[in-house]
């Protein structure tokens, strides 16, 4: 990291340190400790998988409670032990699986998992550069998001089990070790492993920032980077803005739960012993926590968006539809996911003052939201679209992002969420746009770039079977819910039978349950579709779905450095699909349009006038030759 | 073709039992439904590994069934080939299914509409509850509008543009005009529901009693866990101070007698309601947080230990009517904990009833003072021995 | 997103970074400006000369003066492209926010006690 | 055509048109300043958990009666000038810092090791006067979850406000300060060990041998964002 010399040669530099790095190939450097950016990305998607298997698990296991709270199923006492007597899961386990569930989902499985492995695969290669600003610290990134990742799980063989105050872990609940059983050693791992995903996040984060800004290849200006790279880079800059914020907030309570201070403790009387604490405030962490928390979610989503932008526009052999509405909608969502928080504080003691404020701040965001739908839609019109799987899988993310994010607007107007906070309505919204969308927004990244990370295909029948289950079973597992939570259903409910109100959607629970399992199965398909592809796949070739950017251009083989010469020069936007005139239906960025001269439109040349000039002169002598004709 | 492998592969066999050892407890709910219900006795159940073994066959059985029909669908691609034709247009298939999707959800939504919308709660039984329920049919509306039109347009594309060797896509990059339209008609949509929505809110969390109307009745409903205590005031209509330091056995809230306004207090265990009347919930919380949740008032506020939050609100429909208009005659208004609060969080509900003025009073008279014959007892000591918790060593309290 | 305007400003800037005389201006800027908290704090106030409620306006006002110094100069910002300065600073804002947002609260809380 | 075609195909040279960095700055240099600009955001965030939880309570201590104290000098009636002492040695450290930055553009390598050991001198002086302010505090009474005895609380404060409300604010007071100038000396403390490892680099010839000394600026740059949020401390915990 601490090469460089003069600064205008930052780049060049770079590259023939980026070579000295991988001389002598160990197994160690070249499967663990990698450096290389590439690598890098196959390990954090084979842990984000693995996470989000084991979360998927867990929801099946809870979901399973919900639909037979009644009943009693030995396995489960087989399966966990004392979690479970006389097999059922304990009310405290309960929670603790909802909690961490959640907590894997959102963190590892969405946030390391899906920016850190795009982020490290295709940001080096949609830019043309040879490697990560510093592959020193984008391995460090990964290590340490690892650690989190076994610490989290690890919280599971404490006596007192995992944490289970809610993903949210509000204070005084997480605070006061004695509250619930989870509060104990569960929560203190908790936050542990948080803080080292924070130290990861941010690592990865300014790495990726940093090489977007400095390492892109002759010609690829901002206008030229694929919407992926827009994503992603915006993802990285929420991402170093909002955790250092939750990082505050984490320390805070860290200190109020081990060292006697009342941060966010006041007037406490736990089971009847009076706790010492005064002055604090339970809504100061929840601002903290929410400051992050909703940029979270939009680092959640936007990947997704790129992922989703690009694969729609190459899938459907068009152009995507207007490029720079989308740059500047996603800007938009970056600047307003960071002025909204309070959206999630409308019922609980904030000033009803800001409550008006933070809905109309929340209402807006629907807006850029809405410009990249429709965009969505134009580039779909008078396509010409091949179903692949990852298609098929970007299709399902727009589908789900509204139908979530229409729900979205219910919630954001504060009226309505007096009665629907916390309701299973609430849990619709976020599995719809986040649980299903950025899932799939994911999926459709892993599908489409596997020939690039693997040098291999994955079988497309496997993924047909994999894509109409799990998008049918979503919908059925979460639309549903929706009417739960009208029905003023709580979330983060042990069992439904208490309430007479709620017995009557005990059927509708087993519903759901069931779809869930079957979603779950349908990740089978994957699994094996996905692990035995790796070495039986049929190979692939270079450029497989026939792409213009420039990871296409790389050999299959990976190698350090990624291209063999020269780093390719980059001469137009990425989405020059079925341009009129051309002869493929695909121009690469990197084909210069000398070689396109029949194809090149004036608005190719906006900002190059000689250019323009050039291609006047051209058209008018080919007219001139017509009318000889 | 994977689907062989897919059937004989020993890394598939190991997830299928992971996976089914998950779908299998179903039958053994039916096997161990006694033992279940009879949950008491401490040694676990044993587990039917028969139950099991069968959902693994099951599971077998379906990978079977996918595998059979992967490669009869193979074959007959490869017939087709060989008589020279196209073979299987995959690509065809999967728009079509995209149609048939496009269909099913279709009915299947307006069916989850009609059956199960229709589970949902009855009609707002308070005066801003009817404000909320107006909001949201315009609401429902206008995203319900917005989510069919795009739904449709979006799976339309998908079947009507499909590919074929003929076409090719129409290359279209932009068009500024139309990208306007749908920037600003969104735009528009939305500043109605602000507009509209930020008015009812506003006149919701308006809680100061406007002039000429009587003053509301004040009740202190107190969040612990897990159940929650009410107080009402007495004849001269004030609830006396409370401080948490004065909290013991039999003084549960720690009111302050040391004020006149608390001798008169009533301690009540159902939240009885004057139909008609503006009331003001001050509502408190002893260890974590909670949350008042009474859906069909449309009323919700979370308890905050260390601050206390405060919800005006008028019913408006008496239980019995509820009860008559529900044809339900063991109906009953419930207050609800809605904010994760630990393990008894599922079940931390108080019945209320809103009743008519006469019987309202009559009932009140009915209630027993919060000072207690035992409470007057204790305090001549307690109170002072009281305070002095308060500045103890902190750690050795925390943990 | 273009900077080129700056670029001349900017390559003169780079080579003509702190010299020692500066770096001793600054510093000495700084101390002064620490000093006049100091005066504020032990003198104008205890002697009430001025209110400490306009006082805290002072200081906080002082301590942005100190922070541009420290960031512009030791820092060498205002030596960098307007560009990463703006990608710095821009930022803040949302700080901002936050403290407009918790202030408004903690008043709230108060009135929540009473 | 060969012209038309090198012009149809010309790329931009412009800063943000690739191929070099657009703010000239090598990325090192990016990666600290991002990383500085999210650690702001931790500290503000706690700065401002502090101001919303003092803004809160009905009173609160007065710097100037808590800190009158000069370890070794006097045990009281020298209000701040203790800490005044403090900042003065972290600024002073600070231009040390720049004169090495500014020795190394010159290669000057004696004087960049010279400048470099005066800063970690300076930085271990705040340091110590930190664990004695510390103490200092401590034997008052003053500590996470601690005051002093509700007797002697009333020095500590301005106007009046009851015991009980003297005690809670006493209580916040003593929590935050200790929180965040801890996280502060924290910061500080890292400081001081990279600036250790970078010295010895220096003299070892390392950056001479690499032909600058960029690793200088950075660490530089570090230190330079622990002077600046220690001004915020200041202003916020020992003025206001
Ligand atoms: C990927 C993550 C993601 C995304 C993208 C969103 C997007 C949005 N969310 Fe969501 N939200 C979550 C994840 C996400 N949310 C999570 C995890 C929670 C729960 C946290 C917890 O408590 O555990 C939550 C909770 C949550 C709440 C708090 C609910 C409560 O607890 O009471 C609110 C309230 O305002 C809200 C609002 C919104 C809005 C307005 C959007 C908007 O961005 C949506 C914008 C999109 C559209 C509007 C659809 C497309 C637009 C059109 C088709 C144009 C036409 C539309 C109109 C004209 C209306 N969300
Ligand atoms: C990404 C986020 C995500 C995802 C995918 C899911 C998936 C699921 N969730 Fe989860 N859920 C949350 C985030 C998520 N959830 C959060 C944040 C909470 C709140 C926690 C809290 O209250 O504190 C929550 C809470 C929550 C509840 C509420 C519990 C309660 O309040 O009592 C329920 C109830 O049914 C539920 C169910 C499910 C089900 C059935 C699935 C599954 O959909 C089951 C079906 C499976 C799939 C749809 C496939 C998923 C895909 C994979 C696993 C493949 C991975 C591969 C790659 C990523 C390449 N979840
Ligand atoms: Cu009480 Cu939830
Ligand atoms: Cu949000």
């Amino acid at each position: 990291m601490s090469t460089l010399a003069v600064h205008d040669h930052g780049v060049a530099h770079h590259d023939d340190h980026g070579h000295e790095h991988h001389h002598n190939e160990t197994f160690l450097s070249k499967y663990v400790f990698s450096m290389d950016h590439k690598m890098i990305a196959k390990q954090f998607l084979i842990t984000g998988i693995t996470m989000a298997v084991i979360a998927m698990i867990l929801s099946i296991l809870f979901r399973i409670q919900l639909a037979y709270p009644d009943k009693s199923f030995p396995l489960l006492t087989t399966l966990l032990g004392r979690f479970a007597p006389n097999g059922r899961i304990s009310a405290d386990f309960y929670l603790s699986l909802v909690t961490i569930h959640g907590t894997i989902m959102v963190f590892f499985v969405l946030t390391a998992g899906l920016s850190g492995t795009f982020a490290n695969l295709l940001i080096p290669l949609q830019v043309g550069a040879r490697d990560m600003a510093s592959p020193f610290m984008n391995m460090l990134s990964y290590w340490f998001f690892f650690l989190a990742s076994v610490i989290m799980l690890s919280s599971f063989l404490v006596q007192k089990g995992p944490a289970s105050g809610g993903w949210t872990i509000y204070p005084p609940l997480s605070a006061l070790p004695k509250a619930m059983p989870g509060s104990g050693e569960g929560m203190t791992l908790w936050l542990i492993s948080m803080v080292l995903f924070v130290a990861s996040s941010l690592m990865g984060g300014i790495n990726y920032v940093s090489t977007v800004l400095n390492m892109r290849t002759k010609g690829m200006d901002l206008w030229k980077m694929p919407l992926t790279i827009w994503a992603l880079f915006l993802t990285a800059i929420l991402g170093i803005l909002a955790f250092p914020v939750l990082v505050a907030g984490v320390v805070l309570l860290i200190f109020d739960r081990s060292f006697g201070t009342s941060f966010y403790l006041s007037d406490i009387v736990l089971n009847g012993v009076q706790q010492p604490y005064e002055g604090g405030s339970p809504i100061l962490f929840q601002h903290l926590f929410w400051f992050l928390g909703h940029p979270e979610v939009y680092i959640v989503i936007m990947p997704a968006m790129g992922i989703s932008s690009e694969v729609m526009s190459v899938n459907s052999r068009k152009p995507i539809f207007g490029y720079h509405a989308m740059v500047y909608s996603l800007i938009g969502i970056t600047v307003l996911s960071f002025i909204v928080w309070g959206h999630h504080m409308f019922v609980t003691g904030m000033n009803p003052f800001l409550g008006g404020v933070f809905m109309i701040t929340t209402l807006i965001i629907a807006v850029p939201s809405a410009v990249k739908t429709f965009n969505w839609l134009a580039t779909l019109w008078r396509g010409n679209i091949r179903f692949t799987p990852a298609m098929l899988f970007a299709i399902g993310m727009v589908s789900f992002f509204i139908s979530g994010g229409l729900t979205g607007i219910f919630l954001g107007n504060a009226a309505l969420d007096i009665n629907l906070h916390d309701t299973y309505f609430v849990v619709a919204h976020f599995h719809l746009v986040m649980g299903s969308a950025a899932i799939f927004g994911m999926l459709a990244g892993v599908y489409h770039w596997f020939p690039k990370m693997f040098g291999r295909m994955m079988d497309d029948k496997l993924g047909y079977l994999h894509f109409w289950l799990t998008f049918i079973g979503a919908y059925l597992v979460f639309f549903p819910m929706h009417f739960m939570g009208l029905d003023g259903v709580p979330r983060r409910y042990y069992a439904f039978t208490e309430f007479v109100s709620m017995q009557r959607w005990l059927t509708v629970n087993t519903f759901i349950t069931w779809a869930a399992i079957m979603a779950a199965c349908a990740q089978v398909a994957f699994l094996y579709n996905f692990i035995s592809s790796i070495f039986i796949g049929k190979k692939a070739t270079q450029n497989p779905w026939e792409s213009n950017t420039l990871e296409w251009t790389t050999p299959v083989e990976h190698l350090h450095g990624n291209w063999p010469g020269e780093i390719p020069t980059v001469y137009r936007w990425p989405y020059d699909y079925s341009k009129p005139g051309a002869e493929e239906d695909f121009i690469p960025q990197t084909v210069p349009f000398s070689q396109t001269m029949s194809s090149n439109l004036p608005h190719d040349f906006e900002d190059n006038p000689k250019g323009l000039e050039e291609l006047n002169k051209f058209t008018s002598t080919l007219k001139a030759n017509e009318q000889v004709k | 073709m994977g689907f062989r492998k897919f059937i004989n592969s020993k890394t598939l066999l190991s997830f299928i039992t992971a996976f089914m050892l998950l779908g299998t407890n179903l039958l053994m709910a039916q096997t161990e439904a006694p033992a279940g219900t009879a949950a008491g006795q401490p040694e676990a159940p044993q587990v039917d590994w028969t139950g099991v073994g069968y959902y693994l066959l099951l599971f077998f059985l379906v990978c079977l069934g996918v595998a059979v029909v992967g490669k009869i669908l193979k074959i007959y691609d490869l017939t087709l080939r060989i008589q020279g034709k196209k073979g299987l247009k995959w690509n065809t298939v999967m728009a079509v299914i995209c149609l048939v999707f496009l269909l099913a959800g279709l009915y299947g939504a307006y069916w989850s509409f009609t059956v199960q919308g229709s589970m949902t709660l009855p009609e707002a039984a308070s005066v801003h509850g009817v404000k909320i329920d107006e909001m949201f049919t315009v609401t429902t509306v206008l995203t319900m509008i917005v989510f069919f039109v795009t739904q449709i347009l979006l799976f339309g594309f998908l079947f009507g543009y499909r590919h074929s060797e003929k076409r090719r896509a129409h290359f279209l990059p932009h068009n500024n005009t139309i990208e306007k339209v749908w920037t600003i008609a969104p735009a528009i949509v939305l500043t109605i529901l602000v507009v509209f929505g930020f008015f009812t809110w506003q006149t919701i969390m308006d809680n100061t009693d406007a002039k000429g109307q009587p003053a509301s009745i004040n009740i202190d409903i107190t969040g612990h866990q897990f159940a929650w205590e009410l107080r009402y005031p007495g004849k001269d209509g004030r609830l006396g101070p409370k401080d948490f330091r004065m909290i013991s056995g039999a003084n549960k809230l720690g009111v302050n007698f040391k004020k006149k306004s608390s001798f008169d207090d009533l301690q009540v265990d159902t939240m009885y309601l004057p139909v008609n009347k503006s009331v003001r919930l001050n509502i408190f919380a002893l260890d974590v947080i909670h949350s008042v949740y009474m859906p069909h008032f449309r009323v919700q506020l979370n308890a905050v230990p260390g601050l206390p939050t405060y919800f005006k609100f008028t019913p408006t429909i008496t239980t019995e009517k509820m009860r008559s208009k529900l044809d339900d005659p063991k109906f009953e208004y419930l207050v609800y904990c809605n904010k994760i609060c630990g393990g008894g969080h599922y079940n931390m509900q108080k019945v209320v009833r809103v009743v008519t003025e006469a019987e309202y009073q009559a009932w009140l008279s009915r209630q027993k003072p919060y000072l207690t014959d035992q409470l007057r007892k204790e305090l001549h000591f307690a109170a002072a021995g009281q305070s002095q918790t308060g500045s103890q060593n902190r750690l050795a309290l925390n943990n | 997103m273009s900077t080129e305007s700056h670029e001349v400003h900017h390559e003169e800037g780079e080579h003509q970074s702190m010299t020692k005389g500066r770096i001793i201006k600054v510093a000495l800027i700084l101390s002064a400006i620490t000093a006049v908290e100091f005066i504020i704090a032990l003198i104008l106030v205890p002697h009430g000369y001025l209110n400490i409620k306009y006082a805290n306006p002072v200081y906080i006002v002082l301590t942005l003066f100190k922070a541009f110094y420290i960031v512009a100069y030791f820092m060498h910002l205002k030596f960098e492209k307007m560009g990463l300065a703006l990608a710095i600073i821009v930022p803040i804002l949302f700080i901002i926010g936050l403290i407009l947002v918790l202030t408004n609260e903690s008043h709230h809380w108060i009135d929540l006690r009473m | 055509m060969s012209t038309a075609v090198s012009q149809i195909d010309e790329v931009k040279t412009t800063p943000w048109s690739g191929g070099r960095s657009p703010f000239n700055v090598e990325y090192g240099k990016i990666m600290m300043w991002f990383f500085l600009l999210s650690d702001a955001f931790t500290f503000s965030s706690l700065l401002i958990s502090y101001g919303s939880l003092r803004f809160s309570a009905s009173v609160w201590p007065a710097a100037d009666k808590v800190f009158q104290s000069v370890p070794g000098v006097t045990d009281s009636g020298a209000p701040l000038v203790f800490v005044g002492i403090m900042t003065f040695i972290l600024i002073l450290s600070s231009v040390t810092m720049v004169l090495a930055v500014e020795a190394g553009h010159r290669n000057a390598k004696k004087e960049v090791i010279g400048w470099m050991i005066a800063t970690v001198i300076g930085g271990f002086m705040f340091l110590g006067c930190q664990a004695l302010e510390w103490s200092h505090l401590h034997h008052e009474g003053f500590w996470w979850g601690s005051t002093p005895a509700l007797e002697e609380l009333g020095k500590f404060f301005n106007e009046g406000g009851t015991e009980a409300a003297r005690h809670m604010t006493a209580q916040e007071f003593a929590n935050l300060f200790f929180t965040i100038t801890g996280f502060h000396g924290f910061h500080v403390f890292t400081g001081v060990i990279i600036n250790i490892i970078i010295t010895v680099n220096v003299m070892l010839g390392t950056y001479e041998k690499r032909g600058s000394y960029l690793m200088v600026e950075k660490v530089g740059l570090y230190w330079h964002f622990v002077d600046l949020v220690w001004v915020f401390v200041f202003t916020f915990f020992y003025l206001v």
